[in-house]
């Protein structure tokens, strides 16, 4: 959401009381971030649902609608209840302490105590911002899904999305998007709207995941093609326009950071899917939708954390290294290593994340198109660099532990029965279509 | 009588009709399958991998008619879904002991 | 849109000549109301369009689209002519006389007359007043289409719609959202976005004429599941991210109290599916895709009056009513009378729309997080008792006297074997689906 | 965007170093165009892409969509290189002047060179000005497809787009939304939104298109009717929605103007639609749902240049006109004279934005409740009828060119055996559907 | 043995299996089927021209049974599926030298 | 020449397919259906009411054989189809009179 060159709306938040004398609210901005929040809880429902359940076999088309309405509605929760507390309660936050309070945020703020609808974050309602962020929240253990995909148990999902984004989201988001004394935003990451807190949490975590749960019936000998590839389709723009909501509304304003935000977030997609698709036709002969599709989400992906802090120059850039990177992650890569990450969550969101979260530390120089002046190019490598890897390796780890205990206490797969016939009706009771 | 199980073309099945109203055959019932023989099918690539894929879309005519109509029924199949290319697909005939109109009750011929 | 307790636009509405002295155009809040008539006309289509078609047989899959569809341009064309008029024109209307303009709108707006580009309302377009506004009549009626669906003639469906609208929403929505000297306005009916005025007009009159219609061939006993339930869940989040312009848009501004609304109007149907699928999984033991839908929907209707004047606590009190009350409605009760209201738009609409009119009596109270200081609960529940009781008993005298004449007039239902075949070929000679 | 008796937005870009000192950004403004942005690029993906892709048969399905994606990537990435300095570069206009500036734009915007965030076009960002005048420049070339659907090769739809968008859009957009001392502009034009650079451009290049391509197999004796409607539909009502944010948005900013803008662009595809089908149920008996689609999208097409200049009255006249001629020119005209244009791009798009270029000629008249003032009709008639058949003609005779070159040296249509098969599995090696 | 191939309206399926488990026949397969007959199709219109169709939706319903089973069986469907109008369907009656059950190799009688 | 009516779970044609292609067995048809048998469906609820679905999703496998290779056809089957669980299906064995190469005309054993 920021870097350290930008307005610190994170300062003010993490003063108890936010409401400084200074801030008033502005309507266009609270407008645009109102509209952007629809944006965003678009993305998730149908958006992601839709993208995701078009790539799985017939039978299991409503696992994957479903468990992306599930965790929209426990997440929902959630943050109401302690979620928006742990990740943006500043209490006892200050600007180069690594306190407690750098890592997690405090209770200050559960149940929303304390914010009406005459609190100000910035120049718009603090509920505005709550709900902006909640839609974040939303998204990022959604993403997931796409690795264990067609074989998880519905209860082991909401168990793993439940805990995870206690332990792993809200503190991430906390310590680069919480304010001045946040551990990652005092080093003064950029990470503008989630490559870090959204996209390397969710890729690196699914890895984990999808081999704890291990492969799928068949894989990889029988191929499973997508059963509905249109829907594919219809997801991914959704997911796209969605996008300029995530990218454009993280400027928490309307202004011309947020207008540049969404132009970087139209132009890298557009050149990641060209160049996933120009592979393919080198390779095979043949560009495929779900091709031109995963390259624009890959894209979209890496332009995130950047977005806001370059130029549309730094905009091809990236979106071509997200279509090279992320195609050899997702196809070579995971070939090579076997893991089953069904949908390539891995692939895209990860290393898709990865990438964007590095090039932003070049391409926000002033010199290359960007927004930042004076950018040392070397140093803020090092600290998107070190960010990424933290934040990558404390997922992992604590996502490892979370579905050890629950695979012993609840059990983590169907049966291979219900997987033959389809989650559908193992966990739902119900088949995708009849006459 | 004689059923005759049709393997054709997906896109010749109205000219098919037309021969056999010409001859009298006023009924049956068709189906969508896949087929596998010497025509070869299709490349299809996902995420990164080619797979061939061996079966091709055909459609099943099925037509009970009785003993006399059998042979000039399967000249006027093979007249309307022949294209000379692999592919064309089958006729295979298998006896029928009997036939039975729900609405009727009627039997045998008169039940087509 | 409005209680008692907030900034009166209703009443300069009422005043001739709209536009006060001081009102000045607030371009901020023009562009979030403008955004809210998009997304709220984007809940009828392709929303409630594709919730209701994915529920139904294969061959009525076009007749829940096209009546959508001709609903939309039928509304539009009244609205324009009269229907504005008959809601929003206050002439002679004034605060605490119950004349006949408390009860409908005058005719000095007909045709949009005296209604400029100029015309502001509140910190609005008077413009963007009525295209919001119209967007509420249209989703109205195509409520009700989830009642009878599958058997009601297209032609008997725009005439009910027609009339309908007339007699039945125009004068409801004057009543209560007329501004000042309206009839429930006036009482100081809470309705922040229509409980009463959408959801329960359209609840209670489907009840009348899912019976009037008659039951579906072989209802009860043999059961048709949903033809493609993909197609459903896709409707139900458009009809969410939809909602939060419903809600959000009834602040008619860019600020707090959108934010509070929209933030309730996420909680509640979350907590109302959450609520609906754990009674499925205790019943059945498993929680099903279409509960989780069905449940999202009762929540979002039933904080629909009560978004504005509540916040998070009421919301989750308001879900969870909702989510039991609702299915109770919609599974046991039903079942009980045997009436066949296909797609549960009684249950769902009237009921969840009565359940949240009743509690924000309740939780509008500061002391329960609500925006209303010293509320008089128990007043206020009579206050919001006698509007719902009232409003839904007009429109079901109102609506059985029109399906009755129309019955008489053009016949309601398709033949027999129209039905067997389908009203996709019936009513509109095609298929939906072909190769 | 803007006829000469509105704010002259286009004179402020047309000034070498854009930003005037009286140019300030309105954060009201930016927030309703950034949604708007967003409302127009969802009208291609997935708008455009599902109404297309459901007409069409299983087998092509994920050709329609891939044109789509692959035609927003394409554009995306010449409008930045130099798509949008042709289009509104201003170097070396001059009002009254017609040099070479008044017909196509300059190379001073190349790559956006000068455009930073905190440049400003009126009261936004022109990086939101960029953005959004982008997605009308990736809509266009789409609406074409329609035309030569089933059968034209990718590789050669991707060449015409180019090709066609450098040759024929950014010269058009320039002469008439270039601001004062472009061709088209100075005589005075109306074309709030793209009746003629977007609806006549297309269509008419779709003509000629659609019969050098040829025929579809099989074409007019064997009906291949849609293979999924409901998809149709749905995209439909996602056209719709997001032609808000087209003729909305093409007034720059949240005003009573672009609530009329919006108005309007409800009522006529309302009235069209209803047009249609009263003719099909008069003709056949039978209202049809693709009827009714088609009518809103003609509808639609032809309120896009008027939006901004008529009024409710207006927008029933021209709604009306577009479904009767529309009807005519898509069912009567087209088997009249055998064109295969599949999805009526022409009937549609080309006549319905004739209809509206020329109506608006009448309607914009404040005496028929429009917004210009003593407006000469037969003056203004004659300019609208010689802007519409000079682009129309230039469009046509480019686009004639371009394929003829193309076919030469790429061939523009795929084998018989392919287009039997589908372009799916020809062109990218996928079906839709699966198990 | 006879392989029973039922050719029903979409609505009946229901009501011939009941009617077949009450005579102890418990298998069969069952798809979806086009069918061609006396039964008139119905008419759509498709951009501004109409179209017959005459392709109706069936079930086709096969069943193997014992040579014993056969005409109790038949009887059977007709009473289920019969609705006295013209399209109800017909069965063919067709001979089966052998079955199979895959799971335990039994043949025969037994393996149905 | 015989007709194999294979019904066979959804997940082992292409072993099945396998199998095949070593015996030299290169033609076949399939089509999707639903069975009915010994192998109980599954449960399903919608709005508050459980229902049973009695019909699981098959695969009907077709292939015209010559007389002598049905036996080694069959037996493959079974080894490629089988996994011992109640619902592995049946082979029905049809007698099969004659068989036509559309595109050719050869008919008999030739022309499979
Ligand atoms: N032995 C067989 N048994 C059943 N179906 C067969 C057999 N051989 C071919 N078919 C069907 O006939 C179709 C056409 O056969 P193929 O060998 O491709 O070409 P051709 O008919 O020109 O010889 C196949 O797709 C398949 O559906
Ligand atoms: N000769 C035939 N061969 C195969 N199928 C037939 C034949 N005649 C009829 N059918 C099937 O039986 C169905 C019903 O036949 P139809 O002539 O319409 O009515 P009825 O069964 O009342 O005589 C048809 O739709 C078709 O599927
Ligand atoms: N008598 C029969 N006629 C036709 N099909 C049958 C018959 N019996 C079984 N089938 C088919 O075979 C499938 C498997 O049969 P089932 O009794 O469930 O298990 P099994 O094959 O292990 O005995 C059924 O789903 C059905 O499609």
């Amino acid at each position: 959401m920021i870097g350290r060159i930008l307005i610190p709306v994170g300062l003010l938040l993490a003063l108890p009381g936010a409401c400084l004398a200074q801030d008033s609210l502005d309507t266009g901005d609270t407008a645009w971030i109102t509209t952007a929040t629809a944006l965003v809880l678009f993305m998730t429902i149908p958006g992601l649902a839709m993208f995701y359940a078009g790539l799985v076999k017939s039978r299991n088309v409503l696992s994957m609608f479903t468990q992306c309405f599930a965790i929209t509605a426990l997440v929902t929760v959630l943050w109401v209840v302690y979620g928006y507390s742990l990740a943006f309660d500043g209490t006892g936050m200050a600007e180069g302490q690594t306190g407690l309070a750098a890592f997690v945020g405090g209770f200050g703020k559960l149940f929303l105590s304390g914010v009406s609808p005459d609190s100000i974050s910035g120049t718009i309602p603090e509920l505005t911002f709550v709900a902006f962020q909640l839609t974040f929240a939303i998204i990022t253990p959604a993403l997931m899904i796409g690795a264990f995909a067609e074989r998880m148990k519905f209860s082991a999902v909401l168990w793993f999305t439940g805990l995870w984004v206690t332990l792993c989201y809200f503190p991430t988001a906390h310590m680069v998007w919480g304010g001045a004394g946040g551990y990652f935003a005092d080093m003064g990451v950029f990470d503008f709207a989630g490559g870090i807190v959204v996209h390397i949490t969710a890729g690196f975590s699914a890895l984990v995941a999808c081999i704890l749960v291990g492969r799928r019936q068949g894989h990889p000998e029988r191929m499973t093609p997508p059963h509905n590839i249109p829907m594919t389709l219809a997801g991914t723009a959704m997911l796209w326009v969605g996008w300029f909501g995530f990218n454009g509304g993280s400027a928490l304003a309307a202004n011309g950071q947020a207008a540049m935000a969404i132009l970087v977030t139209q132009i890298s997609p557009c050149v990641a899917a060209m160049t996933w698709i120009s592979i393919e036709r080198i390779r095979f002969g043949q560009p495929t939708a779900v091709g031109l599709a995963t390259g624009a989400i890959a894209g979209l992906a890496a332009i995130t954390p950047a977005s806001g802090n370059v130029g549309p120059m730094g905009a091809i850039a990236i979106g071509l290294a997200a279509g090279l990177v992320c195609y050899w992650a997702s196809v070579i890569l995971k070939a090579r290593f076997g893991y089953d990450d069904a949908l390539d969550v891995v692939g895209v969101h990860g290393v898709g994340g990865l990438v964007g979260t590095l090039l932003v530390a070049v391409f926000a120089s002033a010199a290359l198109g960007g927004a930042v002046e004076g950018l040392d190019i070397g140093a803020q490598l090092g600290v998107q660099a070190f960010a990424s890897i933290a934040v990558a390796a404390y997922c992992m780890v604590v996502s490892f532990v979370i579905l050890k205990v629950l695979d012993a206490v609840i059990g983590l797969r169907v049966t291979g029965d219900e997987e033959a016939s389809g989650l559908d009706i193992a966990d739902h009771g119900e088949t995708g279509y009849a006459a | 009588m004689k059923l005759l199980k049709c393997i054709i073309r997906t896109g010749v099945l109205d000219q098919v009709k037309e021969a056999l109203s010409g001859l009298g055959v006023v009924g049956m019932t068709v189906g969508e399958v896949k087929g596998f023989g010497r025509q070869k099918g299709h490349k299809e690539v996902y995420r990164g991998a080619e797979y061939q894929i061996d079966f091709t879309p055909k459609l099943q005519v099925e037509i009970v008619v009785s003993d006399s109509l059998a042979e000039p029924t399967i000249s006027a199949i093979r007249e309307a879904a022949g294209t000379g290319n692999i592919g064309d697909g089958k006729i295979f005939v298998i006896p029928v002991e009997n036939s039975v109109r729900i609405r009727t009750g009627e039997t045998g011929d008169s039940a087509l």
